[in-house]
């Protein structure tokens, strides 16, 4: 299973290094997919998956949820909204049907996970413990679904709470996803940390809306929604440089990721490994250009690997 | 990796309507594997426009796709000022397209800028074809379903030319029958196509539209409610995957 | 003084009023100018300023203000970010040279305060309260400078002493603007309705970051600061609609408005009047501009005032 | 209203060195009021790039203003692909220009896309004219320079072309002398050069750059320190506004 891919081979002729240590499990590379972006047996018909550093899979919850109503997604300048509302099969169906297809290809696998309560969340977490993925990204954050995290995510207390329950459960690394949407990340980050969790990732989306003025009314139907895309960076790119400076904790940065030199722009803010999300939907093949594009940037600029990028910035 | 996106060249395009353009775009990749009822993702250029703009294949050549598209916003208005020799980025055909039926007389009913793709569903269907073409005002693509040998009627809201009123309203004014239909077009009018065609047992397949995030399965952005076994009588399927078309009998169409 | 002007005479021969009752003052038209963005004797070289609903001004301390070292501005993906650091020359200055320039044109004057501390704060307030400057926006949110106010605007107490040590000192209405970088902005807001605020405005800039890859280091000198243009829009329109339902006091919108379109999406959210912030940087033009096309669009959908258009929202 | 927004019409763009443009634009209402060493701000199309991009005025016609720019990001890649006949937003000429002063021999020192200005400064100075180009391989403007009676010395970093090193060893090197100095470049550039001439004795009027949001004013974004009898011994001044041609020795450098 083990092989090189057509990128990889191009790092290695160059003699660059790619590769990035997250909570005791190595990445080949430090390119993921954002959660709710990717869907492994749609995205393999655009590239091979084996050039993820991992794949990071759509939210799964206990049972399966619906999700919204329609229309879920709204186009906004340089970004989006959408409303999915963590639609998804459940956890039984996720192992049984979409995972043995992911563990196909030769990278790491970062279930997501969602619920609507600390009950919910221990039980996908418990069943994903028995399972073979790699990590477990925790999703505090989704501002879609009333009760589907947005109240664990924006106080303290409540992303320790989480963060110590589902730990109780697993061995398996944790990483908890923050939401944008509070005044003090550096700190919901520092409670997480405190709690034992294994790397945080941010940012989730933004809390946003749109109105259709000819149509007047809102343009989603769930009225507001999760915000992304490149228009987000600049405040992605902040909290990922408040965060590291709060905890030790390895960092999967994330929010408007489009090109090679925005993946260096997060790796320098602070970030250990990346995702890529909206990108994806411009172009589906956006993970694996990025990469490219990431060996581009350490050619030109004689790096060797990640860390070196990372201390070459100062600030 | 049996999908992609390509640069397609354009190698012609026009308005064939008030703010309906037709586009031939050279694109073997994409041509050799389309299929009636499908469409591609076209990705506008400017970066403040960031989603795929899904539309349908009016055509599929040797190495060519045709699209049928209206000016409607600035994704669109962004394709109209391409012109002959410029290149646009579009995917691979995506979804599944219609599923054509042995029939003595088939129906093809559509509306305004759902009308493009029962262009290409013509050339293969069997038997005798008829077209039901509704528009606001002006129709489009009258003579292309023509020569390909199907009768067509047309209605227009305004009554500018042909019937003045609604497909349904046309259908049942002429009489218009047949013993399978596929449509394409606005919500309401498939929705009550579906019920018409209920109420004659007549079986139709409906290509739906919904609002994409990226057009090929990954986000669950395009989702419509089919009738199911679950506790609430429906689930949700994406209209870029598993459809666009769908039979007029699965959707859930109250919602 | 009081003439219609151009735009005035179009909107007149149409049968359409744009005046707005903002906390008993009336404005013209809900157009505004975002503090900061504005200068009336460079925007003036531009356009008419009577065109104006109201001019808001910069930002005004107790004594003169140095602002940040340079690059203080970064460019993003449909936005922009900028570290100024309210660098202003003091109440004293503004009453004695900026202030009699403005008034001579047929528009409201709205002073936006600037202060490290309360202390500072009452006494800009005092100073203009003697003055004839129509209404009084305090700031509580400019994320630029560490005391400048950031502080304020993220904690409900905080933000209700601003309020209650500001109301005391003047009987001109008192906007209070509104930072978006907090978890719940209706509650901010609530607090200072609650102290008698008789209106609010928002959103201020998001903090944001950028980073130069080529050159390793932040952009803007100060590493972070306010992010704002027609990127953050989304999370604008969120926050107003939020604070719609949370308030009875009027609410002043902004946060990426670049067209007259951009302003029916504000009013319908529940704004009263807007400000058009750094549309101005792209277009200085941009105030008349957006003007004459919301009249378009009031025109194309047979709206005759700005009731009649938050009226016809259906969300 | 004494400045405006224009939709100037290209009437010619070339590529006068690798990546330097030379644009001449149609713009009478700007060409009417422009000076030596004012700038015009030009704004993209893209949504992407909001703000403007000011560039100097390199010359200024009858109906005219010539523009000379690097490409090095979005705004000027998107102006380098404009065409003859297309038109482009720019504004009135904005801020000081040079203030031309009598002088027996003045002398032009230019870095890199600082020399443009110089070209229409060149014009309306008197008595014996002198230039001192840098540039990093490839120099332009030289024959306009030498054209309007401008002796013309030039380095590169490379030494490609002419003396390998910088203006100011190239000023000493030759022994360049005059009594009054005028330059736009790097920063780095204006700081040596204001040294030497305060070394020297000789004034020298100098053309900054900053980072700009609106360009005209009323930002306060585009900073630079002068000397101020204020309790820091300095004053920020509006390069867009106050500028952007100082005197080098009102300039705080040492930031
Ligand atoms: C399967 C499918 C096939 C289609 N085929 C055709 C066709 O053959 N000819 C044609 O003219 N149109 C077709 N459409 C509609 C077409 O996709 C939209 O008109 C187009 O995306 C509008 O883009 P815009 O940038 O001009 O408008 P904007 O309003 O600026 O678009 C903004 C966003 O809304 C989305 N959007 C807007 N309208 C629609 C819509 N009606 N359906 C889905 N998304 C929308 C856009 O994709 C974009 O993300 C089809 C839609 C679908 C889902
Ligand atoms: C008064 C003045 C006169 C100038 N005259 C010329 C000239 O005659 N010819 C020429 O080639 N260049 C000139 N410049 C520099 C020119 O403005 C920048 O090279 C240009 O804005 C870069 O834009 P971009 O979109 O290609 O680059 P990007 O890097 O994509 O620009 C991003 C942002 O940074 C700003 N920016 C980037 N570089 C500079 C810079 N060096 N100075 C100020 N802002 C910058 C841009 O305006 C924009 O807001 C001048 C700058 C100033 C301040
Ligand atoms: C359509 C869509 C669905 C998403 N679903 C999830 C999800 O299920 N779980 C989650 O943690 N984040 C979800 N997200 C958030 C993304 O993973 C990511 O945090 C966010 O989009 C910012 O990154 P981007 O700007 O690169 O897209 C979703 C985002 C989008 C656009
Ligand atoms: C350069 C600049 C300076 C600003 N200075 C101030 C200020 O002094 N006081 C204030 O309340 N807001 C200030 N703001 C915030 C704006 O008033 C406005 O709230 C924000 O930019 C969002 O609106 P926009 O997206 O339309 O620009 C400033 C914004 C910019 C871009
Ligand atoms: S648009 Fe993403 S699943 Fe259909
Ligand atoms: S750029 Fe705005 S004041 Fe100079």
């Amino acid at each position: 299973m083990s092989r090189l891919t057509d990128i990889d081979q191009i790092a290695a002729a160059k003699g660059i290094d790619l590769s990035v240590n997250l909570a005791g499990i190595t990445l080949k590379n430090p390119i993921t997919t954002a959660s709710g972006t990717f869907s492994p047996h749609e995205s393999s018909e655009f590239y091979d998956l084996s050039e993820l550093g991992a794949m990071i899979t759509k939210g799964i919850a206990s049972i399966p949820w619906d999700g919204n109503p329609v229309p879920r997604i709204a186009e906004t300048y340089g970004g989006m909204i959408n409303a999915v509302g963590l639609q998804n099969p459940g956890v039984d169906y996720y192992i049984e049907h979409e995972l043995p297809f992911a563990r196909k290809f030769d990278t790491k696998i970062i279930a997501n996970v969602a619920g609507h309560s600390i009950t919910e969340y221990c039980s996908v977490v418990e069943r994903l413990n028995e399972t073979d993925v790699d990590m477990l990204e925790v999703n505090i954050s989704c501002p879609n679904v009333k009760e589907g995290g947005i109240g664990f995510g924006t106080s303290c207390d409540m992303a320790s709470k989480v963060t110590r329950e589902v730990k109780r459960l697993t061995t398996k690394p944790i990483i908890i996803k923050l939401t944008p949407n509070v005044t003090d990340i550096a700190s919901i980050a520092q409670s997480v940390e405190a709690e034992g969790a294994d790397a945080v990732s941010l940012i989730n989306t933004l809390l946003g809306m749109k109105i259709d003025v000819h149509r007047k009314r809102p343009v989603i139907a769930n009225k507001m929604g999760g915000f992304s895309g490149p228009a987000v960076k600049p405040v992605a790119v902040r909290m990922v440089y408040q965060v590291r400076r709060a905890v030790n904790i390895p960092i999967i940065g994330l929010g408007g990721i489009m090109t090679g030199e925005d993946v260096v722009e997060f790796l320098m803010a602070g970030a250990d490994a990346i995702s890529v999300g909206t990108a994806a939907f411009a172009n589906p093949t956006a993970p694996v250009d990025i990469k490219r594009e990431l060996i581009d940037y350490m050619e030109r600029y004689g790096f060797k690997n990640l860390q070196e990028i990372r201390d070459a910035f100062e600030g | 990796m049996s999908k992609q996106v390509v640069n397609g060249k354009i190698i012609g395009q026009g308005e064939i309507a008030p703010m309906i353009y037709k586009m031939i775009i050279e694109a073997p990749e994409v041509a050799e594997n389309a299929k009636c009822g499908q469409f591609v993702n076209v990705y506008p250029e400017s970066k403040s426009t960031l989603l795929p703009r899904p539309i349908s294949i009016c055509e599929v050549g040797e190495t060519t796709i045709t699209l049928v598209y209206g000016v409607v916003g600035e994704g669109t208005k962004e394709f109209s000022k391409l012109v002959t020799g410029d290149t646009i980025r579009i995917s691979s055909a995506l979804g599944n397209g219609y599923d054509v039926q042995e029939a003595l007389v088939s129906v093809l009913v559509g509306g305004g800028i759902g009308v493009p793709p029962l262009v290409e569903l013509a050339k293969h269907i069997p038997g005798e074809k008829i077209a039901v073409l509704g528009f606001r005002d002006e129709p489009f693509l009258v003579k292309e379903l023509e020569n390909l040998g199907v009768k067509v009627y047309v209605a227009t809201d305004s009554g500018k030319v042909g019937f003045k009123g609604n497909v349904i309203e046309l259908i049942k004014a002429e009489g218009i029958k047949g013993d399978y239909f596929y449509s394409c077009g606005p919500k309401v009018m498939l929705k009550a196509l579906a019920a018409y065609c209920a109420e004659v047992d007549v079986p139709v397949q409906v290509s739906l539209e919904e609002r994409m995030g990226c057009g090929y399965g990954a986000c669950v952005g395009c989702v419509c409610k089919t009738k199911a076994n679950t506790e609430k009588g429906f689930e949700h399927k994406k209209v870029c995957k598993d459809g666009p078309v769908f039979l007029g009998s699965e959707v859930k169409w109250d919602e």
